[in-house]
């Protein structure tokens, strides 16, 4: 994959502001994704990493800025809003409902109903079809081989239920998915599981952004790595052409780059 | 006599903490066992507890009784219970207290709480004699909905104080500046002590209490002495239990009007019974819509005017 | 943010189970298959023990209670305390708890009549300004907790005392008789039509209060709205950020908790014939108590609303076996208070071991 | 353990707060100040507005109100849910709640009155054994929340029937006269007695209740159990595991709120001079609205217990005031609706913005 | 420092069994810490890491095995009890209360009473004096300036909480000090000064045990590290003569050690 300068962004952040009380948490903030790409995301604890993506998926509303999806601004007001413009997110908490189905939560606010009166006027869920999707979905992505698509989320271990995650936001993920720290916490075998599930998904034309404290398997995986520090972009760089060790004295303060686009 | 024997009735009260009611209780029990029928007593949780009663009720159709005896908490609101019971072909007569409609229920027995009122009331008025002009009334009723039992007494003594009582269906919406106020107390010692505080707060120089039933005096009593006002004010009250003529004796309650609630009972029984064998309905008292079971004023301080009983009498005919 | 974390730390200990669960022993024993069963049917526990006190209580009582007249005489004494019960079930899944719920009861029982009688306005469409009382009442309390983010049991506790002396004040305390409203507008007593079916005997709100938690059991759990109730009270931050609209389904639960108490008001009054403010006390914790007997979990998300209608029954067929077996009431309280207790026990043990 | 998480929550957001805060604004607006002081000072709002309430109602009644006998008259009616609250206190900072307070108080009066006349056992005798009794229901209570680990709301839903429906068995519903209490057992009586200084009006139940509060506040500011107190309500897996006896220490509070409702049993004898096994049936939600009103977070671990005082006298301030200014007792209740939902907001403010 | 095999132990566990419901956590698990070293335990997620030293700092009780402390068997019921026997724990949550202050925290569990009839009878604690042995205690490891030894624990950053829970750990840990993951979801800079706080401590002569997913860090400090699997310990290797590719493979089950003490 090409460092893409040239070709156009497919969802670009400017000038984000967020602020929390007295904390700062994007002060100004610059963002883009190109077509195709794994940009990964790194930076300090509280740097505004997670910030950034909920601006960028409508789970929070910037103060001030803008974000365009595919040249055209868009202004979300809720994770529903990025997902109808087919902007899916994994955050770093997965937001799955332990005590539902894998069913229930791959659809959750987005469910289908059935045709015709009672989806219509009784509201009834189309539950052989969903049960289907989600079936598919799963089988699709090579995934896994869950039994019972309708056992609650908290029955499954850990690296399934972020295959689950991962799997709904591929299944609806049509431009851009988000994933917050999908190793974080997990074991090595697990990580590597989800890492390739990462690949998988790339390599369907879906853009990724990446967010994790990981620098091994952030130089492993992304195109491009966007720095963030102190609430904003500080640089982004090519991993090709630097190292984790250089990645990590941006983050930290310890180096500063000479231009934004260290390696444009 | 056996053929009694699967005859029953039920007692529903409107608690079983206030001694009136136990000792109601108690009558009941032992009539029922002279005549060899069986009898299940019911209680709400506390005064004014009206859906227990509603149960109750309900119990009593669904264990095939004959009659039931009630003391009701909401006069108005058990009516379409006790209808409901009556088309089942039960007797059902009120104690103590009427329904409203006095007729929803086949029969009442019990004081004439007007007169139990005015009893007190004139004792009252008498006992201050001129200065009756310059009274100061706290009123302590029995609860916000008002029962029966409550705007009876409450009026029949604002009545016999000489006092206008504007509708005499209600109370409190009396006018007359010697009336402090009025206060609710669930007709127990808690609710009696903590509204004299209040109406003594509204004005410390209060010489007159009217209390719905002794207990509430008792509570009345307690915050007079906690303010040292326990000798200079008169306090009145309804029932004539054995611990309230003491009180009496002692000086705590001036006068109380005295009511019979073991007769109210046996008789109750005795009509369930009568009513079980061959359908007899009870009669009420002459020129009344209730059977009277009398009330007589206890006190040791007779007034002009005014019947009454001594103390010592009055301990003959107590109860509790 | 608890839900948030508690959700991380789910996950967390999940990943571990499974980590470890290689080198253990999986076979379930039979104790466990019925934990298991147990488990995934939460409405299971408070049937059993509905069941097995009908029974107790049938072969000590007999036909007095092992009667269609007795049974069906419980059913119409739970009616009221099911119906609000519903709606606390609601409540209670979102992780909340209303003790309003009697409150709004009576006020909007109070409004049916009071409207009819004061301003003299039709029974139905007084019946109607009841219903949007008690929902406005379940809108307030919504709108507390949803937007104002404050605890449900201190805004319901609030408002239970507000909603309470607006009904005292407005009513001037005053019952309107049985009789009047049969004359002048018999709907308000609607939910006391009876009918019978040979000894047993039902009333339009015995009906009501079952068709309500049959509806509301499958609203639950088939339509999305359902789903989205389970998914706030198990973890409102996850639901949240996976497209639920967690404010707005959180209002519309005591909105509707609202309405249902309203309902449960005009039953109230065709159970007692009247309109009494002082009624209806001990909603809140009688309500309280059937969905806990129920087996519905007070930290949300989990159990049942059939539940609440067994918990809500067992409470009768207590109340009622123990009275005919003429035992002082007070020993209902006692084994009610004793159920409380066994039943979070239970559901405790089911949890702990199929977890 | 939602609390283990919270606590990693928490760790986390504030190793957030410092990473950022390096190029954020620091200087605090004179808002934010007010915000910090009455952090620190969990108890300033109540007092705040108790002491607004006083000055409002003196206005609005003069002397009436804004006299020694006046005042003191609200002391003698808050000082049994002034006790009562001082129990819950202890309990909610455990993050626990106690809905059978109530029940543990009267109770406990019925043993010591019943113990004097039915058994003929000397009145202090008879005394120690209610203290007792009301300490053994404590146990109960914390034996069932700290080691059965149920939870405490469910726990005291529960026994509050159990110890009720006791009370109502045992004492078989009899009401102890107060002038034979006063003949028999003058020690049951022993908190009413009164003394007065000036026009104030002071009885041993008053003074006990303010020692009692302020006693608690010294032992848990300045003893090794205190600490724990907080500790364990704060998070109950961290005190665990930096060495509080979790288990050891919240049956202790339980046990201690337990003797606290026992005390209040007698203090409750001596305000209304005998013995009525119907008293105090508000006392749980009263005890629970002042401790709410007083700013103690009922997620534990945060208040001081002299807010619940505070929040007790408020209660009472509204009662009488407004039954002097001649409103009906309804009112009382729909502000102290109010207080609650505005105390809580309130609280929630300070938190939000000092966080 | 030496891999001490021929030394005699100062804490030893053996055969230590610990079962959750089905879960085994710990399968007759050995254990062995030698005077004055940092041993490092290492393992996958849910390998029963935390699980073996909550058993050696009495958090936890085994079902079956024992544990050794200079060679005599202890038997800790409790935190407090491996507390008195010297042997204090930094758990992965911190184990502190927020709204609590430092000094609170700090003395948690074993607080100073004042002498004589105020500390006997009325069980006052004394604060002056806990609180000058706080600040002396901060001051001591030269942790950091904290202006207000009464300040409440949640008003610290993560890093100064990390610092004082590992004071506190040093104040009264006089034979051994554990760390569960003291540097997860720390930034680098806070990472790096809680390493020297530990090496700090090792210098005083202070035996460590140290938990970590990160492995540069391990390789960093530890003198031995342990390697844990599936509850028990799989390995004992030295970081001088093995890379962190042969840990991760031990840790992983990729690669089978060929004896316990691979470096013995
Ligand atoms: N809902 C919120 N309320 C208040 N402050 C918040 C909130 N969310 C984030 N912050 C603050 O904003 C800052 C940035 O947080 P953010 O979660 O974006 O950081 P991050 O880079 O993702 O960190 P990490 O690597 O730890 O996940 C932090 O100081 C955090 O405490
Ligand atoms: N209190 C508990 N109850 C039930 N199971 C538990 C408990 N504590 C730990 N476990 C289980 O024991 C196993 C070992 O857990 P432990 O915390 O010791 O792992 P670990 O190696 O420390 O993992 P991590 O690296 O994620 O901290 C896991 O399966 C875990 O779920
Ligand atoms: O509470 C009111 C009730 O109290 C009594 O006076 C008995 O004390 C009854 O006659 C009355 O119904
Ligand atoms: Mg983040
Ligand atoms: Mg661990």
């Amino acid at each position: 994959m090409s460092i893409g300068q040239k070709r156009e962004p497919i969802l670009t952040g400017r000038n984000l502001v967020k602020r929390y009380g007295k904390v700062v948490a994007l002060d100004h903030c610059d963002f883009d994704l190109y077509p195709g790409e794994i940009l990964a995301v790194i930076g300090d604890n509280g740097a505004g990493k997670s910030t950034l993506i909920k601006a960028l998926s409508g789970a929070v509303i910037p103060d001030a800025g803008e974000v365009r999806l595919e040249g055209k601004p868009v202004h979300f007001t809720s994770p529903n809003d990025a997902r109808h413009a087919g902007i899916e997110t994994v955050y770093q908490t997965l937001a799955m409902s332990p005590a539902l189905s894998i069913t229930d939560n791959m659809f959750m606010g987005r469910e289908m109903r059935k045709p015709g009166f009672r989806g219509k006027w009784l509201r009834q869920l189309d539950r052989p079809a969903m049960e289907k999707f989600a079936r598919d979905k799963l089988n699709d992505l090579g995934l896994m081989t869950i039994q019972n698509i309708n056992q609650a989320v908290e029955t499954l271990s850990g690296g399934q239920r972020q295959g689950v995650a991962v799997a709904r936001a591929a299944a609806f993920g049509s431009r851009v998915i988000i994933l917050d720290e999908p190793t974080a916490a997990l074991g090595v075998k697990e990580s590597r599981r989800v890492l390739e599930l990462i690949l998988d998904v790339r390599s369907r034309g879906i853009p990724i952004i990446l967010i994790s404290h990981n620098m091994p398997h952030v130089f492993e995986l992304a195109d491009r790595v966007h720095v963030h520090r102190l609430g904003k972009r500080l640089c982004v760089i090519d991993p090709k052409n630097h190292s984790m060790s250089d990645a990590v004295a941006y983050m930290t303060g310890a180096k500063v780059p000479e231009t934004e686009f260290e390696t444009a | 006599e056996s053929h009694m024997a699967d005859v029953s009735a039920c007692l529903i009260t409107k608690t079983d903490t206030n001694p009136f009611f136990v000792k109601m209780r108690e009558g009941a029990q032992q009539a029922a066992e002279e005549m060899g029928i069986t009898l299940n007593a019911y209680a709400g949780n506390v005064d004014g507890d009206h859906e227990t009663q509603v149960d109750a009720i309900e119990t009593c159709i669904a264990n095939g009784a004959s009659g039931i005896l009630i003391t009701a908490s909401d006069t108005s609101a058990i009516v379409s219970a006790v209808t409901q019971a009556r088309d089942a072909g039960l007797l059902v007569i009120a104690l103590d207290t009427p329904l409203n409609p006095i007729d929803a229920a086949d029969a009442t027995f019990a004081t004439d709480n007007f007169l139990a009122g005015e009893l007190i009331g004139q004792w009252a008025a008498a006992k201050l004699g001129e200065e009756a002009a310059n009274a100061k009334i706290a009123m302590l009723d029995l609860g916000v909905s008002q029962p029966s039992v409550d705007v009876l007494r409450d009026q029949g003594f604002l009545t016999g104080f000489g006092i206008d009582t504007k509708d005499p269906n209600k109370w409190g919406d009396e006018d007359d500046p010697r009336i402090v106020g009025n206060d609710v107390t669930a007709g127990n010692e808690e609710g009696g002590r903590t509204a004299m505080e209040n109406l003594l707060a509204k004005d410390p120089e209060i010489n007159v209490v009217y209390t719905i039933n002794e207990p509430a005096a008792a509570g009345a009593y307690e915050a007079l002495k906690s303010f040292g006002r326990e000798n200079d004010v008169l306090i009145v009250s309804v029932d004539g239990g054995c611990p309230g003529v003491a009180n009496v004796a002692d000086g705590i309650i001036g006068a109380t009007s005295q009511q019979y609630p073991l007769e109210m009972a046996k008789l109750g029984v005795e009509a369930i019974a009568q009513y079980a064998e061959d359908g007899t309905l009870p009669e009420n008292t002459e020129g009344k819509d209730f059977y009277d079971t009398g009330v007589k004023l206890v006190t040791d301080e007779p007034v002009d005017g005014v019947d009454s009983i001594s103390v010592e009498e009055g301990q003959e005919l107590c109860w509790g | 943010m608890p839900t948030d974390t508690d959700h991380y730390e789910t996950s967390v200990r999940e990943r571990r189970a499974e980590a470890v669960a290689e080198f253990a022993d999986h076979k379930p024993s039979p104790l466990q298959r019925v934990q298991h069963a147990l488990h995934v049917t939460p409405a299971l526990v408070p049937l059993i023990v509905l069941l097995a006190s009908i029974v107790v209580f049938g072969a000590l009582l007999g036909s007095r209670f092992f009667s269609p007249f007795a049974l069906t005489l419980i059913l119409q004494q739970v009616q009221i305390v099911g119906i609000v019960a519903a709606a606390q079930s609601l409540v209670i899944l979102t992780a909340g708890i209303d003790l309003s719920v009697g409150a709004i009861m009576v006020l909007s029982s109070v409004v049916m009549g009071q409207f009819t009688f004061r301003y003299g306005i039709p029974g139905p469409v007084a019946v109607a300004c009841g219903l949007a009382v008690g929902t406005a009442c379940g809108f307030l309390n919504g709108w507390l907790v949803a937007r104002m983010k404050l605890p449900p049991f201190i805004v319901t506790l609030g408002t239970w005392q507000i909603f309470l002396a607006t009904n005292y004040l407005y009513s001037a305390n005053e019952t309107i008789r049985a009789q009047d409203i049969e004359a002048t507008a018999p709907i308000l007593q609607f939910f006391g039509a009876k009918f019978s079916i040979g000894g047993a005997v039902f009333t339009v709100g015995v009906v009501f209060m079952i068709t309500l938690i049959l509806g509301l059991g499958w609203v639950l759990r088939h339509t999305a709205w359902g789903r989205h109730v389970y998914a706030l009270g198990d973890d409102a931050e996850a639901a949240q950020l996976s497209g639920v609209d967690v404010k707005r389904t959180l209002i519309s639960v005591y909105m509707l908790s609202g309405l249902i108490c309203a309902f449960a008001g005009w039953a109230l009054i065709g159970r007692i014939g009247s309109v009494s403010p002082t009624s209806g006390y001990d909603a809140n914790i009688e309500s309280i108590t059937a969905v806990v007997i129920g087996g519905i979990s007070l930290f949300g998300g989990r159990g049942s609303i059939m539940g609440s209608l067994f918990g809500a029954l067992i409470v009768g067929v207590f109340s009622l076996g123990l009275r005919l077996l003429g035992a002082d009431a007070q020993w209902t309280y006692f084994f009610i208070g004793v159920l409380i207790i066994a039943a979070v026990a239970v559901d405790q043990w089911i949890r702990k071991v199929s977890a």
